[in-house]
């Protein structure tokens, strides 16, 4: 599959602004916790799940994508949704618990919902996945020709709903496509001692539908295997599951000592950055000059500054609308 | 609050039906109104559902919209939620209660919650339709009814009818909410011909569309001595026991909750403020349930009016036994009911 | 692997203990139901699911069982558990919900439980298979040559729990069967509606161990597969997979009009009844006589009767037994 | 009912542990004790458990005994029910316990029921250990105590610490108990080095190996014009209150139930008849759960003792939002008590 210009230089441009985000939302993070880190304290309270490193899945795929297409992801899910183009500032003011943010505050960064672009995630491991079968066959039903992207971790992939939905999804024939970001951990347990085979593309055959590898951590790589996937979907060729090789650069929640991986491994994921390797590639390729990189970057960390005055600036909800929306 | 009395004034009516019948005929009657409805679980197509709610609907309606699942809870019930929300209003059968083990986190912490986690912004317009209840000898995993377990647990409505004529009127408003609701219907009050006979199964159900209000009591049966709450199956013998307890003199009041989320507490309040005496009847377990739910309601708005302690009468926390005299020893019955009544009122 | 000849006469004769307590108790399950069919009334009320015409299943596999190995089966259990030399008298008191029961007619035939032999069943579908996985893992840490063996119906295998479990004994390498009976239906659903592929042994490349179909409902087939996967697991190789394609002969349940299956489907499995063909082999082989059946049948019959004598003659536990039991 | 005076007075030592270092402690010198204890759960090895429950018991055991797990809890859960029942006692830890919803069969239906199915034949030596509880902004999914839930399902035993002394020795309880305990643990109350500093999560805790009856709930301060009734971190809330209430003229009386299942009834109409008065409070939702039991109770066991009618404080059925100033208003607190107190008083 040919990837048109436009395209690397909107992978490489969200990239940019989805490092930058969770950098940013580290910093402020840590605002206000330490010395004595207290997790509820700060602008933004809570767990933080951050997906540096793993930047390539979300923009490999999101090129794909068109209005009505649905997704769902997880605990892990702002580089998702950033690709996919969910509203910066309602996310950010969400996930700083923001009156104005896309859940006035009652959801925060593991409960981000859009409509439109149709996005999802949630807090409990494989929730998402027969969501999306379930978009994917209301399109179907609808006679749309939209697909549902279900993301979840290779952590993800051993659970009883992963196998439901991989079942269902196929037996229905639906345009559903599973992509695994496989970043070799689920919190400090390593894949390899608890997934029984090493790639969980493999697993596609129990269902017979299509099951393929992306070995490395690559934009172009994913690009090319989830267009594949997406059209055949979207051409009512059914589901597939996808497996990407990715890497968790940081630990597995902000404040995580991250003591389970070794120094090795640490820096093995820095040297193949996807943020430092495929720059340098699109140079090589005469795609991106170095001062058009740095017009991306300053334009990329002007939105994402932007999103965070907005969340900073806007203000709490009302106490007691915590009675409202429990039902409609 | 309405009465069964208003009902039957306004809605009256010679055509008689079962539960089980009222129940699928609501569920028709809608999926020929709004082709976004459809069905989908475990042997609701061909075999029309192992307790008769979606009985000729495969014919009607085509496999299409009755979709046959595999035995997947958490995967279809997760794919309904995801159907809700992407222009569908399905109805997910969980084939008795007793399985929601299995795929509960889809539905208390995903369908009952992304309304509420999106601030609003998300509809969830789903039924989860689901047997529940003991009595014929199913044994422990298959004759709970656990509605409290459901009902506390915020973020779905949750009803339970105790006749035709609100299994139709409720399965129809359920359709039509744009909240999750799950629907609870009790075998014993299908009327199924291979469940022992049960008169009160078969009821006056109008042929055209109508809505039984979710969230409001009925009145099963005046009365001014005493207020004998309950729910669905318990209704009748309820009423069985309040004909015993007139024969003694007793008047016994029954209140029919049809839904436990959102609770009419202002029914049960009324009532007990008149009658001064309260029994709560439950086929659910007995702690940290129903029981003590309504008997909190009624103290909390009614104190000054109890001249007794209110007593309640469910499943002695214990798992629901098989054999035949240890299920019934745990049942209720309109034997304790009477019994329970007349201890009130010494 | 050979099968020895009092092997051969040992599963016919259990085959044939089976099938006569699955038509002895079908008879009587509908004792004082009719005419107007009451599912609670009668000396056997509430649900009853037989397994006759799945005795191969049973009687393959139990030869190669020993004292503390563990069985968990399913809400149709009965030829597993006399296969596997359950307590016929106690089982068939508790099925009737006398005091003398397995569970003194607390459990009930869906919830039938022996320590000795290890054996316990469930009404929740697929809810013994990872009980079968921690009767391994205590095996296995406790250094003892058993094994569990897990039994479970075709529409199981898209229970998010077999999932989970096939993982997890994979995983952790434990000694642990499962076996897959494949009658081809899951009450009125069939298999190819259900389940994305056609056999379920093809599951067991999802998790890195064998998959072995039997590709007939023949006793001797079962036997030679499950002795080479249960001595694997006892000689610490770990688990597999088998799957059976077997046939339920009556209804889901008794009382299902089984409107859902053809009636060619239906002579199909009449034609081809284990319990009519395996003796005629037996005959060709030289290994039983008619005589020698003949012989069988009589004393199976009275075993049955024995047990079913036993089971009618016993009281009913007092009600108030119904307080007990719930804590130890 | 064992009051803590008299614990303090048997069990007196100078050693202070946080309750998280408290459960460890138990669950370690258990392990010591019986080789066939193992703990299996999600991150409970070299991470220690993410609330610090199994924090250095890899060291010492070994991954043969420390069992990190796929996030499997269906089959990790139902493979300890497995071991318990071929000579195990397994502890298996559920995350937090808000992830219930993925693995419930196997807990209430089949671990819960095995006992009792069995006649009393088969016993099932084992723990379930899970995180509870909110307050941090850690949102629906993960903020939820839910005991309400389990408790009113039979079959399970389940508990809930408040301070260290009663960590350790509930742990070790539960451990030897021959029935499943559900042991659940509040993250305000470990004292966690990540967590809001809360001086009662640190207490007195004996180096040896002691029990904490199940059961039976302690008198955590004594008074004599209102009860207050509760569990977990919210006893630390009411003694809060109970100071700020003292200097105001009332004397509260607070009670840490420890358990849930079984609850001990008798302490609660015990101290509701000397008091006359009483608050629940429970950081679970509202309707169907503990406050309705425990009002319950003290009306069906102290009905002509209550001056006021019971009040309550509880998650007022809503999901947890995620935003602080949302998260506060749901949640019990010290000073809603002691509001809710004088109200009960006036
Ligand atoms: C059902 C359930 N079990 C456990 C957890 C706790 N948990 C949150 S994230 C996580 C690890 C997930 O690993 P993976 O799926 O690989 O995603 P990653 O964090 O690596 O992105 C776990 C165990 C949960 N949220 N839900
Ligand atoms: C979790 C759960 N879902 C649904 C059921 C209802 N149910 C009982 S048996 C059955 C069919 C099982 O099919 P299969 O596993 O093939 O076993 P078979 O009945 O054919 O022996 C179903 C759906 C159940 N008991 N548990
Ligand atoms: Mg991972
Ligand atoms: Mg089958």
């Amino acid at each position: 599959m040919e990837v048109p210009n436009d395209h690397l230089v909107w992978m490489y441009s969200t990239m940019v602004k989805i490092r930058r985000f969770e950098e940013r939302i580290r910093e402020i993070y840590f605002e206000d916790k330490l010395p004595a880190f207290d997790i509820a304290a700060g602008p933004i309270p809570g767990e933080m799940h951050l997906a540096a490193g793993q930047e390539p899945v979300a923009v490999g795929v999101a090129p794909h994508l068109k209005p009505g297409d649905a997704v769902t992801a997880t605990h892990r899910p702002h580089h998702i949704a950033i690709a996919q183009g969910v509203d910066l500032k309602k996310m950010t003011a969400e996930i700083f618990g923001k009156d104005a943010g896309l859940g006035h505050g009652k959801g925060g960064h593991m409960h981000l919902f859009s409509s439109e672009p149709s996005f999802g995630c949630s807090g409990i491991i494989a929730e998402g996945m027969p969501v999306a079968v379930g978009a994917a066959l209301a399109f179907k039903k609808q006679k749309m020709d939209n697909v549902a992207i279900s993301f979840f971790g290779e952590g993800a992939a051993n659970q009883g709903a992963f196998h439901e939905s991989l079942n269902l999804a196929a037996v229905w024939g639906l345009p559903v496509v599973f992509i695994c970001e496989d970043n070799a951990f689920a919190i400090s347990v390593p894949k390899a001692t608890a997934t029984a085979i090493a790639d969980n593309s493999d697993r596609a055959a129990a269902y017979g539908i299509p099951g393929v590898l992306v070995p490395e951590n690559d934009p172009v790589a994913v690009y090319e295997v989830a267009g594949e996937a997406i059209r055949r979907a979207r051409a009512g060729e059914g589901a597939s599951l996808i497996e990407v090789k990715t890497d968790r650069l940081w630990g597995h929640f902000e404040g995580d000592a991250d003591a389970y991986r070794t120094d090795a491994f640490k820096e093995g994921m820095q040297t193949r950055d996807a943020l430092t390797v495929f720059p340098e590639k699109l140079i090589q390729q005469g795609v991106l000059t170095a001062a058009a990189i740095e017009e991306i970057k300053t334009r990329m960390y002007g939105e994402v500054e932007e999103a965070i005055e907005f969340a900073r600036s806007s203000t709490y909800p009302q106490p007691e609308a915590a009675l409202e929306h429990v039902f409609a | 609050m309405t009465t069964m009395t208003e009902v039957d004034l306004t809605k009256l009516t010679d055509r008689k039906l079962t539960t089980q019948k009222a129940m699928a005929e609501g569920i028709a009657q809608e999926m020929e109104a709004d082709e976004k409805v459809l069905v989908m679980g475990e042997d609701v197509g061909v075999y029309g559902g192992i307790f008769g709610s979606t009985e000729g609907l495969l014919t009607k309606f085509g496999s299409e919209r009755i979709i046959d699942t595999p035995i997947s809870e958490t995967g279809f019930i997760g794919a309904a939620i995801g159907a809700a929300l992407h222009g569908l209003r399905p109805i997910a059968e969980l084939m008795f209660v007793d399985f929601f083990g299995v795929c509960f986190d889809q539905i208390y912490n995903n369908m009952a919650k992304i309304h509420y986690f999106s601030g609003g912004n998300l509809k969830l317009p789903m039924v989860l339709t689901t047997a529940v209840g003991g009595g014929y000898s199913d044994a422990g995993q298959h004759s709970q009814t656990l509605w409290g377990t459901f009902a506390h647990l915020p973020g779905m409505k949750v009803v339970a009818p105790s006749n035709p004529y609100d299994a139709k009127g409720l399965i129809i408003s359920a359709i039509r909410d744009d909240n999750p609701v799950v629907y609870m219907f009790h075998k014993g009050v299908m009327g199924l011909g291979w469940m022992t006979h049960n008169p009160r199964a078969t009821g006056p159900v109008p042929e055209e569309s109508y809505q039984v209000p979710i969230g409001k009591a009925s009145i099963a049966r005046e009365g001014t001595d005493v207020t004998v709450v309950t729910i669905s199956l318990s209704v009748h013998r309820a009423l069985d026991a309040a004909e015993q307890l007139a024969g003694k003199g007793i008047s016994a009041e029954v209140i029919d909750l049809r839904s436990l989320v959102p609770l009419d507490r202002e029914a049960i309040v009324k009532s007990v403020t008149k009658t001064h005496r309260l029994l709560v009847v439950d086929e659910d377990y007995r702690s940290f349930g129903m029981t003590g739910e309504v008997i909190t309601t009624a103290v909390e708005g009614a104190f000054d009016h109890l001249d007794a302690p209110p007593a309640r009468i469910a499943i002695p926390d214990v798992p629901i036994p098989y054999s035949r005299p240890l299920e019934q020893f745990v049942l209720p019955s309109a034997a304790k009911i009477t019994t329970a009544v007349e201890q009130l009122m010494a």
